[in-house]
């Protein structure tokens, strides 16, 4: 049985089958590998000769909302990478699930640390553009100020003044 | 004006690396070192690091290392002969060094009257003007309104800054382009400066155009005698807060090395200031400079100094706290080859520099030739959202900017952060870029070249292996292939299988 | 002589601390680094730090790091353009850098005609002696038989000091304090030297009494031109191995160092000698110098010289082996400050220095403000029984000798090794003796001053807390008061239950 | 019930007891401590106000062969100590079983590394002084030449030339 992958991050989908314990074919191109396990849980990788250190952050408990069962959050040299890892047969099973869910596009904005709520500068049906400020999330002796990614209405907000919030805690809802 | 007095144990009103930083020199010198610590902090490292350590109650920094009765309290019940504030927290509140004083106890630091005439960023700046040192066009008087604000903001034309008066560190700082933005911005300023630094008095400068920011470094001791240490640069700042400092800066030449020096020297010598401070300058594209304000405490990147000089600043604060003379005239101080500091932040600089909370899963920190390292954490330990969100600080030297640049990257490379997201990518990208490494950048350098797209690009060539890596670790953990990844230490069979070709590079 | 050459690709003929050491001069360099693995290294730290790394055969010594048949064929194969030896192994092995030299390769380090004439101790006798420098009285020749050593022993006088032909780092030398030990001891050298250097000639000279050991480190380039870089105090041995060296020594001044250095350049020239080299000398008690051997290679204590003179090392090993001419002239080299180095290697100094090993369950390095560590080594590494015991190397920095030292204990506190033992305690020892802080001594200070009962008396300020913290162990794990002895992180009911008087001090 | 320990090490035995989550009496002495497991095992140990960190060697699988049962192998602040922890009726037990073996007194020299014993330079019988070579013990590129501890006759010799040794293996029996 061929084991073939389909890659998804940084703006790339690439198509990854392995082929044994030291080769892989990434987008038709074969390269050679090596992997190896370190005491502290972090992986030594040779890829063509190439030595690259790896530790995968999923295992030691770190996960960004957004990323899903089928995401994978690595450090790469010390560089973090989130990737979608999915087999043939989970993309099947997405391909199936977004033909049925409804096509209005919506972007929910998280709270990219835990903190405090101190303001909320938009109402629920405002035209927001983007880069207005949404919301100050106080954090760390800073009020930072969450801006809005994309142009949009606003359509909901999850939280109110003073909530104390986690990371990845939904704060506001914009639609296109 | 003072006697002797010796310092045989010392409180650290502080936590994180400025903490364990004082802690070092007090080994250094036979001091018993005495640490504060909040309840998250019981385990810190700064704890662990020194001789005896107290609790602060609660978990804020205000129910805690900004609790000044309870401080005072246990300085009384460890019999501290001392107070070393560090940076931050309050370092620069005169009420407390008053206190401090009241007591009994010596400061690590100027005395509280030189901390309310050079430390209130209003007062230094009338203190400045008149001995003709140059200033920022504003407002010598904290602001009564924001009313009053806005009328002088358009008189002086925008964009404007609005600054702490008790300012620092880049906290309840705001700039404002517009009338429009004046309110919000003057609300959140006061705000976080009230949080800051228990004051909300803010003023308004005009905000100089494409300047770079240098500051002097200045020793005083208690007989009137002020030295300066020369420069550092500190232009390369995100969110108007340095992130990259080095000395000496490649703008500066002897002259107005010497200039700056002296205008430093002599500002430090009408406020009667005594032990480390430092003077902030704006310098323009004509090298014409103008004081921007004054920091009474050590700095977070005074190892750069410490470095090309050769002197150690904590040392030397301690000796002149405990009120011995200056050991070194103007002209004994020489500058030797390029240092470089790179502030390791808990921030995510794809995310405009938010702070990024989290566990420190992995946590390897650079050694090797030329390299320092300032660290207040280890592994396991949670970084949360109380606190300052700097984790260390890497500095280096180098014979040339040439080689401390290039060792700053080599060293870099070797510090591994896994759990929270932090400013490493982002400061290697500011030492790979050609503006940076010609010299030639401004305090915008950042807003102007850096965007999250700059980083995926730099990290183009690591996207195949994480590619790859991911696919063995998806497949390790849906155990499709698990003989292939976990192969534990000690065993051999997967080496016995790898064929040495391999190894071969494509 | 040699025309310039790039080297993009360097191999590494070497593990531990030095291999990094090596790689990390590449990076900064921009040179890609290829690694080289016997079968316990092959997750070792140097194979991690490398950009490529190869596999060699077998786990002795014999079978991979100094298996040129092999390392000439993965040289081949890695396309690589030069190799850099570090030192032990294969680093001064003469004909080895000739079939280095013969396949093509640059060789970091000096020619295989130069290693012959220096490299031989007793070629090198020779040399010194036409060049009119005082050496020890001894033999010129290798012996050719035990007779013949005893003979020449019995001339010359007891003690005397068997050593290899072709030794270093202390390997293959014995100190004879009779005709009757003579036997044993000239093959436990011969052997020894055999196993460390594959060859087994040696030579006898007079073991001079309470000598000073020092050092001067050359640099020559392929043009002839050759400098010093001052000298490195290395007396403070045992087992004949430096464990604590420094720079400046404390006994060498001005004229003394001129007069070692000329001799030192003399040496170097005369043997066409290229690349960096140390000349070791004994000094007497009337500081009259004797040339004693010249090590062909970088020397392990090599990062005193670096930071006193803020010239790296292994960077002008690389440009001279690309033919770069050296850009200093002698009297463009400055001495600053003052270094420290120990050697911390797995070692147990209250059992006769007998190598220590295990797995490394704790291993935490110092950090902070002067100190630099290299090394080779991290948490769950297993240090085995194959290869030289050394774990890393500390380095500190001072304005004096006092700061360096004072420096050093505070960094030997930080350094935390659980698994195996270490000489850490031994130069704790060291670092606090008056004689050494005095700086006199010569190279029995340690068998003169140090035992293990001065560990017990150094550390019975811990001996308290061992006890109470042995039984607070062995509860926990007979389960007689279990909770209160494992309180995990986040829980705080110990915390609570302690009352603040707790922390006050006795 | 009372919790009394006596801990033996560096030449010097001490009677401790328990008294609560906070302080110890130590030879008649009271002090107070705390005691933190830190996320790596090891421990931040506090006695009297001073901070010292301790590292629990034996849990982490290090035992030298002598240590035995009531031994503990820690470090504090850095430095090893091996000592020797008994309660009251592992002491009972103890010397019970003390007053029951012969009391010939012979100690037996260990291998203080691991390593490949080269050549034996005594015989059984022979009379042997403090300081004199027993045999040579070749590890890490050095020969290195185990001493005789005391003085003694050779009662037993464990290794052959060539034999390889692990770490605590008995070496030779010396008899008083």
């Amino acid at each position: 049985m061929r084991k073939v992958f389909h890659v998804s991050g940084r703006k790339k989908t690439s198509q990854v089958e392995l082929i044994d314990d030291n080769s892989v074919v990434v987008d038709n191109e074969r390269h050679s590998y090596s992997f190896e396990r370190l005491a502290d849980g972090t992986f030594m990788f040779f890829l063509d000769g190439r030595g690259f250190s790896i530790v995968d952050l999923r295992s030691m408990g770190m996960n960004e909302g957004e990323i899903g069962e089928s995401g994978e959050i690595l450090l790469v040299d010390g560089h973090e990478f989130s990737l979608t890892v999915d087999d043939e047969q989970s993309l099947l099973l997405k391909s199936l699930l977004q033909s049925q869910a409804p096509s209005s596009a919506s972007v929910t904005i998280r709270a990219p640390m835990p903190g405090l709520v101190t303001k909320i500068e938009v109402s629920v049906g405002q035209q927001v553009n983007t880069g207005d400020g949404l919301l100050i999330l106080e954090a760390m002796k800073m009020e930072n100020e969450v801006r809005c990614p994309e142009k949009g209405t606003v359509k909901e907000i999850h939280v109110g003044p003073q909530t104390p919030v986690e990371k990845g805690s939904p704060l506001i809802t914009i639609e296109h | 004006m003072t006697t002797k007095r010796q310092i045989k144990r010392l409180l650290i009103v502080n936590r994180g690396e400025i903490a364990i930083r004082v802690i070092r020199a007090c080994k250094e010198m036979g001091i018993t070192s005495v640490a504060l610590f909040s309840e998250p902090d019981r385990t810190s490292l700064h704890v662990q690091a020194a001789d005896e350590a107290y609790p602060l109650d609660g978990v804020s920094a205000k129910e805690s290392y900004l609790n000044q009765e309870k401080i005072l309290r246990i300085a009384e019940q460890a019999q501290v002969d001392a107070l070393h504030p560090g940076y931050g927290f309050l370092s620069e509140n005169g009420s407390f060094v008053e206190r401090v004083e009241q007591a009994g106890f010596l400061f690590v630091g100027p005395s509280s009257r030189a901390i309310r005439a050079m430390g209130d960023k209003t007062s230094a700046r009338r203190i400045a003007k008149s001995l003709g040192i140059p200033i920022v066009e504003g407002t010598i008087e904290p602001l009564n309104s924001e009313r009053e604000g806005v009328e002088i903001a358009s008189k002086i034309g925008f964009p404007v800054l609005i600054k702490a008066a008790a300012g620092g560190g880049g906290k309840g700082m705001r700039v404002v382009q517009s009338v429009e933005e004046f309110s919000s911005s003057f609300r959140m300023a006061q705000s976080e400066a009230r949080n800051a630094f228990d004051d909300d008095r803010v003023y308004v400068e005009k905000y100089v155009q494409n300047p770079r920011h240098v500051e002097i470094q200045i020793l005083g001791d208690h007989y009137g005698h002020v030295i300066h240490l020369g420069e550092r640069e500190c232009s390369i700042q995100r969110r108007h807060q340095k992130v990259i400092e080095e000395s000496p800066s490649p703008i500066v030449d002897d002259k107005l090395r010497r200039a700056m020096g002296e205008a430093a020297v002599m500002a430090a010598k009408e406020a009667g200031y005594s032990n480390a401070g430092t003077i902030e300058f704006l310098v323009d594209a004509n090298r014409n400079f103008y004081f921007l304000e004054m920091n009474t405490r050590l700095q977070v990147e005074h190892p750069v100094t410490e470095w090309v000089t050769g002197i150690d600043l904590v040392k030397a604060q301690l000796q002149i706290a405990m009120g011995e003379p200056l050991p070194w005239k103007q002209e004994d101080i020489r500058f030797t080859g390029h240092a470089l500091e790179s502030r390791i932040y808990a921030e995510d600089p794809r995310n405009n520099f938010f702070p990024s909370t989290g566990t420190l899963h992995i946590y390897t920190t650079p050694e090797g030739p030329r390299v320092r390292v300032d660290n207040g954490f280890r592994k396991g330990d949670l970084i949360s959202i109380h606190y300052d969100p700097l984790l260390a600080k890497v500095v280096t030297f180098g014979s040339s900017r040439h080689e401390a640049i290039e060792t700053m990257k080599r060293a870099l490379s070797e510090f591994i952060v896994g759990g929270v997201r932090t400013t490493i990518p982002f400061c290697e990208f500011v030492l790979s870029h050609e503006e940076f490494r010609a010299g030639s950048f401004d305090t915008h350098f950042v807003s102007r070249t850096f965007s999250a797209s700059e980083l995926d690009r730099a990290e183009q060539g690591l996207l195949l292996p994480a590619i790859v890596a991911s696919v063995l670790l998806k497949t390790s953990q849906g155990s499709i292939l698990p003989q292939l990844n976990h192969v534990e230490k000690g065993s051999h069979s997967l080496w016995k299988k790898r064929r040495e070709e391999t190894y071969r590079p494509s």
